[in-house]
C-alpha cells in the first residue's frame, strides 16, 4: 500500500498560508500576499495531482475495485464511546477527483485574481479568504466522517459569506452575503438533523462504516418510522436538505444569484466549480446508503434536481446580468448532477448515473469556471455586468472571445467536447430509469444551449456598443487560466471516468447510446440556432416573444418571485409576527410581571401605612385585639 | 357562722359592685377630677377586698401607696395641666366602638376561659399572714425569700426618681 | 497553602494592594498583575491537574483541602476540583484578566471599580472550588452583590433600576436556592449520623424521594435564575444593557455560569431521582429559553440587548443540556458554559469598546465601522461567528456536543425538543448577521465615525486573550472535552444507579 | 378561712376592671386619664393575684408579694409617666393624646 | 451569702456600684466639670465589661430567683459589649451644651436599665422577670424623652411609657393566670405544671404579648417606629439593639425552659408572628425617609428572623438566636453609629441628605454599607452567617416554607438597604454633607463594630462556644 499520510498537508498548506496572510497581510505589499497565496495553492495542487496519480495508478485494487483509504485520522472530539469526530483524510475515487477539481480551479482563480483584483483595497484579505476557502473545501472533500464534513461544510459556508461580502461597503453585497449564509444555514439545519438521526440510528459518523454495504450501519433504521418512510430515508432526506441548500436546489436556490455580488473569481471558484457542487458530492459520498437503505431518498433527489434544472434554465433565458445568467446556469447544471445521482442505483451498470454525475461535476467545474473567468474578463473590460451594456466585444477581446465560445459550445453539449460525454451519460441513465425526467432534461439541454448562446451572441456580436474607453484584453495572469481551462473543457471528456469513478469502485463499460445522444445533439443545435437568429443581430424577436408569453416571461424575469416570497417569510413572518411579539411579550408580560411584583409590594407598602397612625391609642387597640385574637385562635380554632 | 358568711357576702358584693361601677365611671367620666376621685374609690374598694381576704398589710399598702400616693400625684398633675372644671367632649364614636370591641371581646374571652378552668387548691396548709412573716420574707434570700426583688425595687424606685427628674429638669439660664 | 485557596486569596490580596495605592495607573497595574498571576495559576492548575491524572490519581476530586469551620453544623471549608471545576476556573481567570484590560480606561473612581470587580471574581473562584454547599452559597452571594455597585455606579442608562432589578431577582432566586440547599442539608443523613453540607458526602446517600421532589425544583430554579431560565431571565437584558463593559463581561461570561454549574453540581447531582422525574418541565422551559431568547434577539436595536437575549438563548442551552443527564450532553453543557463565557465576554468587551468610541449602542445609528476600526471589526466578526457556532471556534464544539448528546436520549420527547433547540442555530445566524451587517458593513452613516481610532494596546490584550481561548477550544477541543468527560463519569454513574 | 364566695367572683370582678381599664386606655383623650386606666388594669391584676393566693395557694405568699411589688412598680411608673406628661404639656401646650401624633406612617 | 455568691452576681453588683459612683460623682462634681462624668462613666463601664468577661461560675442564688449559668454570663457580656459601644457613640452627643446638666443622669438611667435587663436574663421567677422588665422600661421612657425641648422626644417618651405600661399590664395578667394555674411564679415549678389547658394557653399568649412588645414583634410593634424616631439617636440605638437583644435572649430561654411543654402551641404562634413581623416590618421600612425610622422598621423585620431560630426549638436554634443577636448588635450599632455621627455634625437624618455621601465621607459610607450588608445578610460579613444559621435551625425542624418566606423577606430588606447604599454611592447631590471629622470615641465604637462584623462570621469559635452553652427542648 502506498503511504498517503502526506495528504493531510493538502488542506493544511492553505490554512497555514491563510494564517500568514491574515495576520500579517495588512503589513505587506498586496502583490506579495497574492503571490504567497498562489504559491501555497500551487504546492497543494501539485500534491493533489501526485496523490491522484498514486491513487489511481499506483495503488493495488482489491477485486478490481478502488478501495477507500484512510490516509490520516486523528480523534478531534469524543461524543460517546461510539460517536467520535475524527479529523482525517479519506481517499477514494470521488474524493481524489474532487481534490483535482478543487485545487485546479482554485489555483486558476488564484492566478487569475492576481490580475483581476489588482489595485483593489483588501487584496491581502481576498487572498486570505481564498486560502481559507481552499482549506475548507479540501477538508470537506477529504472528510473521513460525516461530522467532519459538516464542520468543513460550515466553514465553506462562512468563507463563501466572507467572499460574497468582500465589498462590505456595498449594501447589496452585505445583504447578499447575509442571505447566502442564512439560507444555507437553514439548509444546514436539515443536514445537522439528518446527521443526528443518522448517527442515532447507525451509531457512527464514519463514512467507511456507514457506506460499507455489508456493514451493520447501512441496514439499521430501515423500518417504516414516520409518514410511510423509514428512519433512514428521513435522515437522508434531511441530509439532502443540507446538500440542496449548498447546491442551490429549488427552493433553497435564492442565495445563489445574489451571491454574484462577490468578486467574479470568487463566483468562479465557489459558486460555480466547487462549493456549490458539495451537495452532489454529499449525496455521492453517502451514495451506498442512499441506494441501498433509502431509494426513496434518491427519488427525491432526482425530482428536486430535475425541477431545479428546468426552473433555473427558464429563468436564465430572461436575465440580463451576465453573472446571474451564469449563476442560474450553474443551478441548472447542478440539477443535472443531482438527476444523475438520483436516477442511479448501486453497483454495476445501474451505477451509470452516479458515474455520469461525477463526470459532469468534473467537466462542469472546468467549463463553468472558464465561463465565469471569461465573464470576469469581460466585466473587467467594460466595467459592467449587464448584457445591454455590451455587444460586439469579439474585436476587443479575442482570447476571451475564443475561450468563452469554447465554454459555450461545451455547455451546449456540442459533440466531442467534454460536457457532451458527461451530459449524455446522465441523459442515458435518466432514460433508462425515468422517462419523465429524461424528457425534462432533454428540454433543459435545449434551453441551456439557447441561453448560453443568447449570452454569447449578445456579448460578442449583436450591436456595437459605444464604450467610454476602449475595452482591452485582460493581462496575462488572467488569460493564462482562461486558456488552460479552455483546453481542459475540450479534453476533459476523454478521461476514462467510467474506469475510475464509479459507485462501487469497479470499472464500468460506458459508451455513447446514440438513441439518447442524437436527440440531445439536435436539441442543443436547435437552441444555438434560435439564439443565433434572435441575438446575432439586434432584433425585436426577443421582445415579441417576451410579450406573447408575457406571464411566463415576467415570472421568469422576476425569478418567479421567490425572493419576494422569502422576503415575506423573513421580514413579515419571522420579524414581524414572531420576533416582535416575542420581544413585546418579553418586555410587557414576562418582565412586566417581575416589575409588577415589585410594584405591588410597593403599593401594599403604601396602602398599609395607615396602620402606623401615630395614635398611641390605636396602637393599644391593635395590641389588645391582637392578643385576644391570638387567644381565640389558639384556644378555639387551633386547640390541640 | 351564717351571719358572718352573709356579711362577707354583703361586703364582697358591695366592694365588687363599687369596683366595677367606679371603674367604668373612671374611664367614662367627662370631668377629669371626678375621674380621679372615682379611681380613688376603686382603689379603696380594692383595699377593702384585701382586708376581706385577710391581707391587711397589703390593704394598708394599697391605701397609702396607691390611694394616697398615686392618686394624689395624678390629681396634682391634673391640676398642673388642666382646668379643674374642664369638661371634655365625649370621645369619637369610632374610638368608643374600638374600645368597646376590644374590651368586651377581651372580657368575654378571659371570663369564659377562667370559668371553664377548674382550679385545684394547693395542698399546703395556709400560712398565717402577719407582719413578722412579711418582714422576714422580704429580707430572706432562700426559697420564698424576697430580698432580691426588694433590692431591685429599690433600685427601680431610685431610677424612676432620677428619670422623673431628668425629664423635668430645666437648663439654668445665665 | 493549597493551590485552590490561592484562587480566593490572590484576589483578596490584590484588593488590599489596590486599597494601599494612590493613583489610577497603579491601580490598573496591580489589578492587571494580580489577575495575570491568577491566569498563570489557572494555567498551572490545568497542568497540575493533568499531571495528577496521568500519575494515576483517579480520585473524584483533586487537591482536596478540608478544614472544619462550623463544627456544630458540620460546615467545612472544603475545596477540591475535578476537570469541570478546573475548566470553569480557567474560564474565569481568562475573562477576569480580559475584563481588567477592557476596563483600563475607567476614570470615575477607578480604585473602587477594580476593587469591586476583583472581589466579584474572588466570589466566583470560591464558588467553583467549593465542595461544601455552605461555602458554595457564601461565595455565590459574594459574587452577586458587588454587581449592584458596579452597575449602579459605573453603569449607563437606567442603571439604578437595572442594578436593583438584577440584584433583587438574583436574590429572590437565592431565596429558593437557600431553601433548596437547606433541604438537601437536612436530608443529608437519612440513615442517621451527622448532617453534612459536603457535596461528596451527600452524593453517597440516597435522599428520600419526597424531599427530592420538593427541593429539586427549588434548587434548580434558584440556580436557573442566575442561568437566565425562562421566565426568570428578564434581569439579564436590563442588567447587561446598563452594566459597564467589564461587568457585562464578567456577568454574562462567568456569573451566569454559576447558575449552570450549580444546577448541575448541586441540583442534579444530589437530587437525581427528582431530576429524572421532573426534568421534563424544565426541559420544556429551557427549550423555550433557547428559541425564545434567539427570537427576542432578532428585533433588538441595542447591541447589549441583542447580546443579552443571545445569552438567554445560549445559557438556556446549558441548562437544557444539563437536564438531558447523559454524559455527552453534560459534557456539552460544560463546554457551552466555557464557550459562551468566552465569546460573550468578547462580545461585551467589544461592545464596550465600540460604545466608548461611537457613544451609541443602537445598531441603526452605526454602520461601516469595519473600515475605521478593522481590528475591532474583525474581532466582532469572530465573536459573532463563534456565537453562531462556526466550526473552529468554541461555540460549535459545545453546541454540537450538546445536540449529539441530547439526541442520544432514548425518549422520543427528548429527541423532539432537541430538534427544537437545534433550530436555534438558524435564528442565531439571523441576528448575528443582522448585527454584523448593520454595525460593521455598509457605508458609514456618520462622518464623525471617520475620526475614530482602532483598538488601543490594552484593548487588544483583552480581545486577543479571549479570541485565543475561543480558537484554542474550537480547534483542539479533545483535551478539554476529555478532561470534562472523565470528571463527569462519577456523576453519570450516580445518575444511572439512581434510576430504579 | 373558708368562705362561700367562689373565687370566680373575684376573678370576674377583676377582669371587668381590667377591661374597663383597656376601654379607658383606648378611648380617653387626656393622657392623665389614660394613665388612670393603666392603674385600673394593674389594680385588677393585683386582685387576681391576691385571690389566687388566698383561695388556691395559701401555703405561700407569692401572689401577695407579687401584688406588693406591682404596687411599687405602679408607683414608679406613674411618677415617670406624669413627669413625661408634664413635659408633653410644656412642649405641646396640651395633654390631648390625639395631638401626640407628629410621628407616623 | 458569701463571696462566691457575689462573684456569681458580679455583673449586676458591679453595675450597681458604678451607678452609685456616677450618682456620687454627679453630686460632687461642680457644674463646670460635669463633662468629666463622661470619661469617668465610660471608663468605669469599660472596667465593668472587662470584669464581666472574667471566667464564670455557674450557680443559682436567692432560692432559684437568680440563675447564672454560662448562658446568662455570655448574654450579659454580649450586652455589656453593646452598651459599651453605645456609650462611646454617645460621647459627642452628651458633650452638647444643652445636655450639660444631665450627663450623669444619662449614665444612671442607661446603667439601671441595663441592670434591669441583666436581672431579667438571670431571672428564675416571673417576679424577677417582671421587675427586671420594668426596671429596663421605666427609665427608658425618660431616656426617650431626654431631649426635652424637642417635641418629638417628648412624644416618644409618652408613647413608650404608656404603651409599656399597658403591655406590662397585659403581661401581668398573663403571669397572674400562670400563677393561678400552677401555683408558683418560679420557672422550674411552672415548667413542670404547664399544660395546654385553655387558660394556660391564654396566659401564655398574654405573657407572650408583653414580651413581644419588648422585642417589637408585629402586631405588638406599633410603638417602635415612633419611639425610635423621636428618641435621641443614641437612645434609639440602645433601644433597638440592647433592649431588643436582651428581650430576645429572655424570650428564647423562657420559651425553651418554662414553656417547653406547650411548644405545640407556641410553634405555630411563632410561625404566624414571624411571617407577620418580617413582612410588615419590611413593607414599612421600604418607604421610610428618616434614617432612624428606617432602621426602626428594619429592626422590626430583623426580630422576625430571630423567631426562625426560636421556632427551630433545638440547640442550633438557640445558638443561632444568640449568635444572631450578637451579630446584630455589631451591625445595627455600626449603622446607628454612622447615623449618629452624621446627625450630630450636620443635623441631617434623612435618606436624601445622604446622597453622595461617599464622595465626601468615604469611610463613614463604607462602614454604613458594611453594616447594612450585614443586616441584609450578605456575605462575607457576619450578618450572612447569622441569618443562615437561623434559617438552618428552622429548616432542620422542617419549616421550609417559613424559611422561604424569610429569605424572600430578606430580599425585600436588601432592596431598602440598597436604597441607602444607592443614596450614598450612586445618587448625585449638589450639597452633600461636608466632610465630617469623627471624634475618637465614636471612631473606636465604629471600629469595634467593623471588626465585629468581619470577625464574628469568619471566626467560628464564637458560634462553637455558644453551641456548647445552648440547649434545645
Amino acid at each position: 500500500m502506498t503511504d498517503f499520510s502526506y495528504t493531510i498537508l493538502i488542506p493544511l498548506i492553505p490554512i497555514f498560508f491563510f494564517l500568514i496572510i491574515g495576520l500579517t497581510g495588512h503589513k505587506m505589499k498586496p502583490i506579495i500576499s497574492g503571490l504567497i497565496g498562489t504559491t501555497g495553492l500551487s504546492i497543494a495542487a501539485i500534491l493533489s495531482y501526485f496523490t491522484a496519480y498514486q491513487y489511481f495508478f499506483n495503488t493495488e485494487k482489491i477485486d478490481g475495485a478502488y478501495q477507500k483509504i484512510l490516509a490520516f485520522n486523528t480523534v478531534w472530539i469524543n461524543f460517546t464511546d461510539k460517536l467520535h469526530v475524527d479529523m482525517g483524510v479519506l481517499l477514494d475515487p470521488i474524493s481524489v477527483m474532487m481534490l483535482i477539481v478543487v485545487t485546479t480551479i482554485s489555483l486558476m482563480v488564484h492566478i487569475y485574481s492576481l490580475g483581476y483584483m489588482k489595485g483593489e483595497k483588501g487584496f491581502a484579505r481576498f487572498y486570505a479568504f481564498l486560502s481559507l476557502f481552499s482549506f475548507s473545501m479540501l477538508g470537506l472533500v477529504l472528510a473521513t466522517n460525516i461530522f467532519q464534513m459538516y464542520i468543513f461544510w460550515e466553514l465553506v459556508g462562512v468563507s463563501s459569506f466572507l467572499l460574497i461580502g468582500f465589498y462590505y461597503e456595498k449594501p447589496s453585497a452585505v445583504s447578499a452575503s447575509k442571505k447566502a449564509f442564512i439560507v444555507t444555514r437553514f439548509a444546514d439545519l436539515g443536514f445537522l438533523i439528518g446527521i443526528l438521526i443518522l448517527s442515532f440510528n447507525t451509531g457512527t459518523f464514519d463514512f467507511i462504516s456507514l457506506t460499507d454495504i455489508h456493514g451493520t450501519a447501512i441496514a439499521s433504521g430501515s423500518g417504516i418510522a414516520f409518514m410511510g418512510l423509514s428512519t433512514m430515508t428521513w435522515s437522508l432526506i434531511f441530509v439532502f436538505i443540507g446538500g440542496a441548500g449548498k447546491s442551490a436546489m429549488f427552493p433553497l436556490h435564492i442565495w445563489l444569484p445574489d451571491a454574484m455580488e462577490g468578486p467574479t473569481p470568487v463566483s468562479a471558484l465557489i459558486h460555480a466549480a466547487t462549493m456549490v457542487v458539495a451537495g452532489v458530492y454529499l449525496v455521492a459520498r453517502l451514495f451506498p446508503v442512499y441506494a441501498i437503505s433509502a431509494p426513496d431518498g434518491l427519488t427525491v433527489v432526482a425530482y428536486v434536481g430535475s425541477f431545479s434544472s428546468l426552473f433555473a434554465a427558464v429563468i436564465a433565458c430572461t436575465q440580463y446580468d451576465i453573472k446571474r445568467v451564469l449563476a442560474f446556469s450553474t443551478m441548472s447544471q447542478i440539477g443535472y448532477m443531482m438527476v444523475g445521482v438520483g436516477v442511479s442505483r448501486y453497483g454495476g451498470h445501474e451505477g451509470l448515473g452516479f458515474m455520469a454525475s461525477m463526470f459532469h461535476l468534473f467537466t462542469h467545474a472546468m467549463f463553468k469556471a472558464l465561463l465565469f473567468l471569461g465573464a470576469g474578463a469581460i466585466i473587467h473590460a467594460v466595467h459592467s455586468n449587464v448584457m445591454t451594456d455590451m455587444g460586439g466585444l469579439r474585436k476587443y477581446l479575442p482570447i476571451t472571445h475564443i475561450t468563452f465560445l469554447i465554454a459555450c459550445l461545451t455547455i451546449a453539449g456540442v459533440p466531442f467536447l467534454s460536457a457532451f460525454f458527461s451530459k449524455d451519460e446522465i441523459l442515458t441513465a435518466a432514460f433508462h430509469h425515468n422517462k419523465l425526467i429524461f424528457f425534462v432534461q432533454l428540454f433543459v439541454a435545449g434551453l441551456t444551449a439557447f441561453y448560453m448562446f443568447r449570452l454569447y451572441f449578445r456579448i460578442f456580436w449583436n450591436r456595437d456598443t459605444h464604450y467610454h474607453h476602449t475595452p482591452h484584453e485582460a493581462p496575462l495572469t488572467m488569460s493564462i487560466p482562461l486558456m488552460f481551462l479552455a483546453v481542459a473543457s475540450i479534453f476533459a471528456g476523454y478521461i476514462p471516468f467510467s474506469k475510475l469513478v464509479t459507485s462501487d469502485g469497479l470499472p464500468l463499460e460506458a459508451h455513447i447510446e446514440w438513441i439518447v445522444a442524437i436527440p440531445s445533439i439536435i436539441v442543443g443545435l436547435l437552441g444555438i440556432s434560435i439564439a443565433f437568429v434572435m441575438y446575432k443581430k439586434e432584433t425585436t424577436i426577443p421582445q415579441k416573444i417576451g410579450s406573447s408569453f408575457k406571464l411566463l416571461y415576467v415570472g421568469a424575469f422576476n425569478k418567479f418571485y421567490f425572493d419576494e416570497i422569502y422576503l415575506f417569510v423573513t421580514k413579515k413572518i419571522i420579524f414581524n409576527y414572531i420576533s416582535r411579539p416575542v420581544a413585546w411579550f418579553d418586555r410587557h408580560v414576562v418582565d412586566a410581571t417581575m416589575d409588577g411584583i415589585a410594584w405591588i409590594t410597593n403599593a401594599v407598602s403604601f396602602r398599609i401605612k395607615g396602620l402606623q397612625s401615630g395614635q398611641v391609642q390605636q396602637y393599644a387597640f391593635v395590641f389588645v385585639s391582637s392578643a385576644i385574637l391570638l387567644g381565640i385562635l389558639f384556644i378555639y380554632l387551633f386547640s390541640i | 357562722m351564717d351571719y358572718i358568711l352573709s356579711g362577707n357576702q354583703i361586703m364582697f358584693i358591695l366592694f365588687s359592685a363599687m369596683i366595677v361601677i367606679f371603674s367604668i365611671l373612671t374611664v367614662t367620666s367627662r370631668r377629669i377630677l371626678r375621674a380621679a376621685v372615682y379611681l380613688l374609690l376603686v382603689l379603696i374598694s380594692t383595699s377593702g377586698l384585701y382586708f376581706m381576704l385577710n391581707y391587711q398589710f397589703l390593704a394598708a399598702v394599697q391605701l397609702t401607696l396607691y390611694a394616697g400616693g398615686i392618686v394624689v400625684l395624678i390629681i396634682f398633675s391634673v391640676l398642673l395641666t388642666s382646668h379643674i372644671d374642664e369638661k371634655f367632649e365625649s370621645p369619637a364614636l369610632l374610638k368608643k366602638v374600638y374600645g368597646a370591641i376590644a374590651s368586651i371581646l377581651g372580657a368575654v374571652l378571659v371570663i369564659n376561659t377562667l370559668l371553664s378552668y377548674t382550679f385545684i387548691p394547693g395542698i399546703e396548709p395556709a400560712k398565717d399572714v402577719n407582719m413578722n412573716l412579711i418582714g422576714n420574707s422580704l429580707i430572706s434570700w432562700g426559697e420564698q425569700g424576697y430580698a432580691l426583688p426588694f433590692e431591685l425595687i429599690s433600685i427601680l424606685l431610685l431610677a424612676a426618681m432620677i428619670a422623673a427628674i431628668v425629664v423635668a429638669k430645666k437648663v439654668k439660664t445665665k | 497553602m493549597d493551590i485552590l485557596s490561592l484562587f480566593v486569596i490572590i484576589p483578596v490580596i490584590t484588593v488590599l494592594a489596590i486599597i494601599l495605592v494612590k493613583n489610577p495607573m497603579q491601580t490598573r497595574l496591580i489589578s492587571a498583575i494580580g489577575m495575570g498571576i491568577q491566569l498563570l495559576l489557572a494555567a498551572y492548575l490545568i497542568y497540575a491537574y493533568f499531571a495528577e491524572r496521568n500519575a494515576g490519581n483517579m480520585d473524584e476530586m483533586l487537591f482536596m483541602k478540608d478544614i472544619i469551620w462550623y463544627e456544630a453544623l458540620n460546615i467545612h471549608y472544603t475545596v477540591g476540583v475535578d476537570g469541570i471545576s478546573v475548566a470553569m476556573i480557567a474560564l474565569t481567570s481568562v475573562v477576569v484578566f480580559a475584563g481588567v484590560f477592557a476596563s483600563w480606561k475607567v476614570d470615575f473612581l477607578p480604585k473602587e471599580f477594580f476593587i469591586s470587580l476583583i472581589l466579584l471574581s474572588s466570589g466566583v473562584f470560591g464558588f467553583f472550588i467549593s465542595l461544601d454547599i455552605f461555602t458554595m452559597f457564601l461565595f455565590y452571594e459574594v459574587a452577586v452583590i458587588p454587581m449592584y455597585l458596579l452597575i449602579g455606579i459605573w453603569g449607563s442608562g437606567p442603571k439604578e433600576y437595572a442594578a436593583m432589578k438584577l440584584t433583587l431577582m438574583l436574590m429572590g432566586g437565592s431565596a429558593l436556592l437557600m431553601v433548596g440547599l437547606l433541604g438537601i442539608y437536612t436530608n443529608s443523613a437519612p440513615n442517621g449520623g451527622p448532617l453534612t453540607f459536603n457535596i461528596l458526602e451527600i452524593a453517597k446517600v440516597h435522599i428520600p424521594i419526597e424531599a427530592q421532589r420538593m427541593f429539586f425544583p427549588m434548587t434548580f430554579v434558584g440556580f436557573g435564575i442566575l442561568g437566565a431560565l425562562f421566565p426568570f431571565h428578564t434581569w439579564s437584558p436590563d442588567g447587561h444593557a446598563s452594566a459597564p463593559t467589564a461587568v457585562s463581561m464578567l456577568h454574562a461570561g462567568v456569573l451566569m455560569k454559576l447558575g449552570g454549574y450549580g444546577a448541575f453540581r448541586v441540583a442534579i447531582f444530589l437530587l437525581p431521582d427528582a431530576a429524572h422525574e421532573l426534568s421534563w418541565i424544565f426541559i420544556i422551559l429551557t427549550s423555550i429559553s433557547v428559541v425564545y431568547g434567539a427570537f427576542g434577539a432578532i428585533v433588538q436595536k441595542d447591541l447589549k440587548y441583542i447580546n443579552a437575549y443571545s445569552s438567554v438563548s445560549h445559557c438556556g442551552l446549558v441548562l437544557f443540556a444539563v437536564l438531558m443527564m447523559n454524559k455527552t450532553a453534560m459534557d456539552g453543557a460544560i463546554l457551552q458554559m466555557i464557550s459562551h463565557g468566552l465569546m460573550t465576554a468578547l462580545f461585551f468587551a467589544l461592545i464596550g469598546m465600540i460604545y466608548g468610541r461611537t457613544h451609541t449602542r443602537l445598531i441603526n445609528e452605526m454602520g461601516g465601522l469595519m473600515k475605521v476600526m478593522p481590528f475591532l471589526g474583525v474581532a466582532y466578526v469572530i465573536a459573532g461567528l463563534a456565537s453562531l457556532g462556526l466550526p473552529g471556534l468554541s461555540g460549535f464544539v459545545a453546541e454540537m456536543t450538546i445536540f449529539v448528546g441530547s439526541f442520544q436520549h432514548v425518549d422520543t420527547f427528548h429527541r423532539v425538543v432537541t430538534i427544537v433547540a437545534v433550530s436555534s442555530i438558524v435564528i442565531t445566524a439571523v441576528y448575528i448577521l443582522r448585527v454584523v451587517g448593520a454595525l460593521l458593513f455598509g457605508p458609514i452613516k456618520n462622518d464623525h465615525f471617520l475620526q475614530l481610532e482602532d483598538a488601543k494596546w490594552y484593548e487588544k490584550i483583552s480581545t486577543v486573550t479571549l479570541i485565543m481561548a475561543i480558537a484554542a477550544i474550537g480547534i483542539a477541543p479533545l483535551w478539554l472535552s476529555n478532561m470534562i468527560g472523565d470528571s463527569l463519569q462519577p456523576i453519570i454513574d450516580k445518575l444511572t444507579i439512581m434510576i430504579p | 378561712m373558708h368562705t362561700v364566695i367562689p373565687i370566680e367572683y373575684f376573678l370576674v370582678t377583676a377582669t371587668l376592671m381590667f377591661f374597663a381599664g383597656v376601654y379607658g386606655f383606648i378611648t380617653r383623650k387626656n393622657l392623665i386619664t389614660i394613665l388612670m386606666s393603666v392603674e385600673l388594669m394593674l389594680n385588677a391584676v393585683n386582685i387576681i393575684f391576691i385571690a389566687f393566693n388566698r383561695y388556691l395557694y395559701p401555703g405561700q405568699l407569692e401572689g401577695h408579694f407579687f401584688a406588693l411589688f406591682v404596687i411599687a412598680v405602679a408607683a414608679a411608673e406613674a411618677a415617670v409617666a406624669i413627669a413625661i406628661i408634664i413635659n408633653i404639656y410644656r412642649n405641646f401646650q396640651s395633654i390631648d393624646v390625639e395631638e401626640t401624633d407628629k410621628m407616623k406612617y | 451569702m458569701n463571696l462566691e455568691s457575689f462573684l456569681l452576681m458580679r455583673h449586676e453588683l458591679v453595675l450597681t456600684i458604678i451607678t452609685l459612683i456616677v450618682l456620687v460623682a454627679e453630686l460632687s462634681v461642680n457644674d463646670d466639670n460635669k463633662r468629666k462624668v463622661i470619661s469617668i462613666a465610660t471608663v468605669l463601664f469599660g472596667i465593668n465589661m472587662v470584669i464581666g468577661f472574667l471566667p464564670n461560675m455557674a450557680g443559682i442564688l436567692f432560692g432559684k430567683m437568680y440563675i447564672n449559668t454560662d448562658l446568662q454570663w455570655t448574654m450579659k457580656n454580649i450586652l455589656n459589649l453593646g452598651v459599651f459601644v453605645v456609650l462611646l457613640q454617645s460621647v459627642a452627643w452628651l458633650k452638647e451644651t444643652e445636655n450639660k446638666i444631665k450627663i450623669s443622669e444619662f449614665y444612671i438611667l442607661i446603667f439601671s436599665t441595663l441592670l434591669g435587663m441583666q436581672f431579667m436574663i438571670s431571672s428564675g421567677s416571673f417576679l424577677m422577670l417582671y421587675l427586671g422588665l420594668e426596671l429596663a422600661t421605666i427609665p427608658m421612657a425618660a431616656l426617650a424623652a431626654y431631649d426635652r425641648y424637642r417635641s418629638n422626644s417628648a412624644e416618644a417618651g409618652v408613647k413608650l411609657i404608656l404603651s409599656a405600661a399597658m403591655s406590662s399590664a397585659v403581661l401581668l395578667l398573663g403571669i397572674s393566670f400562670i400563677y393561678g394555674t400552677t401555683g408558683s411564679t418560679y420557672f422550674d415549678v411552672v415548667a413542670l405544671k404547664y399544660t395546654t389547658a385553655p387558660l394556660q394557653t391564654l396566659a401564655f399568649i398574654l405573657f407572650f404579648s408583653g414580651m413581644a412588645f419588648k422585642i417589637s414583634l408585629v402586631p405588638f410593634h406599633l410603638w417602635t417606629a415612633d419611639v425610635y424616631e423621636g428618641s435621641p439617636i443614641n437612645v434609639t440605638s440602645y433601644l433597638s439593639v440592647i433592649s431588643k437583644g436582651a428581650s430576645a435572649f429572655i424570650l428564647v430561654t423562657v420559651l425553651f425552659t418554662v414553656f417547653n411543654s406547650i411548644a405545640l402551641i407556641w410553634k405555630p404562634l411563632m410561625y404566624i408572628i414571624a411571617v407577620l413581623t418580617m413582612t410588615v416590618g419590611n413593607l414599612f421600612a421600604m418607604r421610610q425617609q428618616n434614617m432612624k425610622r428606617f432602621l426602626a422598621f428594619s429592626s422590626i423585620a430583623q426580630a422576625g428572623f430571630i423567631l426562625l431560630g426560636i421556632i427551630g426549638a433545638s440547640n442550633i436554634g438557640m445558638t443561632s438566636v444568640i449568635y444572631f443577636v450578637f451579630v446584630y448588635i455589631f451591625s445595627n450599632l455600626g449603622a446607628f453609629g454612622v447615623v449618629s455621627v452624621i446627625y450630630y455634625k450636620s443635623r441631617k437624618e434623612n435618606m436624601d441628605d445622604y446622597n453622595g455621601l461617599y464622595f465626601t465621607n468615604p469611610k463613614l459610607s463604607l462602614v454604613m454599607m458594611l453594616a447594612l450588608f450585614s443586616l441584609a445578610g450578605i456575605p462575607p460579613v457576619a450578618g450572612f452567617f447569622g441569618k443562615f444559621f437561623l434559617f438552618t435551625a428552622a429548616a432542620e425542624s422542617g419549616y421550609y416554607w417559613l424559611v422561604f418566606i424569610a429569605v424572600l423577606n430578606a430580599t425585600i430588606s436588601l432592596y431598602y438597604y440598597l436604597l441607602v447604599v444607592k443614596a450614598m454611592f450612586i445618587n448625585k447631590n449638589e450639597t452633600p454633607i461636608a466632610y465630617i471629622k469623627t471624634d475618637w470615641p465614636a471612631k473606636v465604637a465604629i471600629l469595634i463594630c467593623v471588626i465585629g462584623i468581619f470577625a464574628v462570621g469568619f471566626y467560628s469559635g464564637i458560634y462553637q462556644y455558644i453551641t456548647s452553652i445552648s440547649f434545645g427542648i
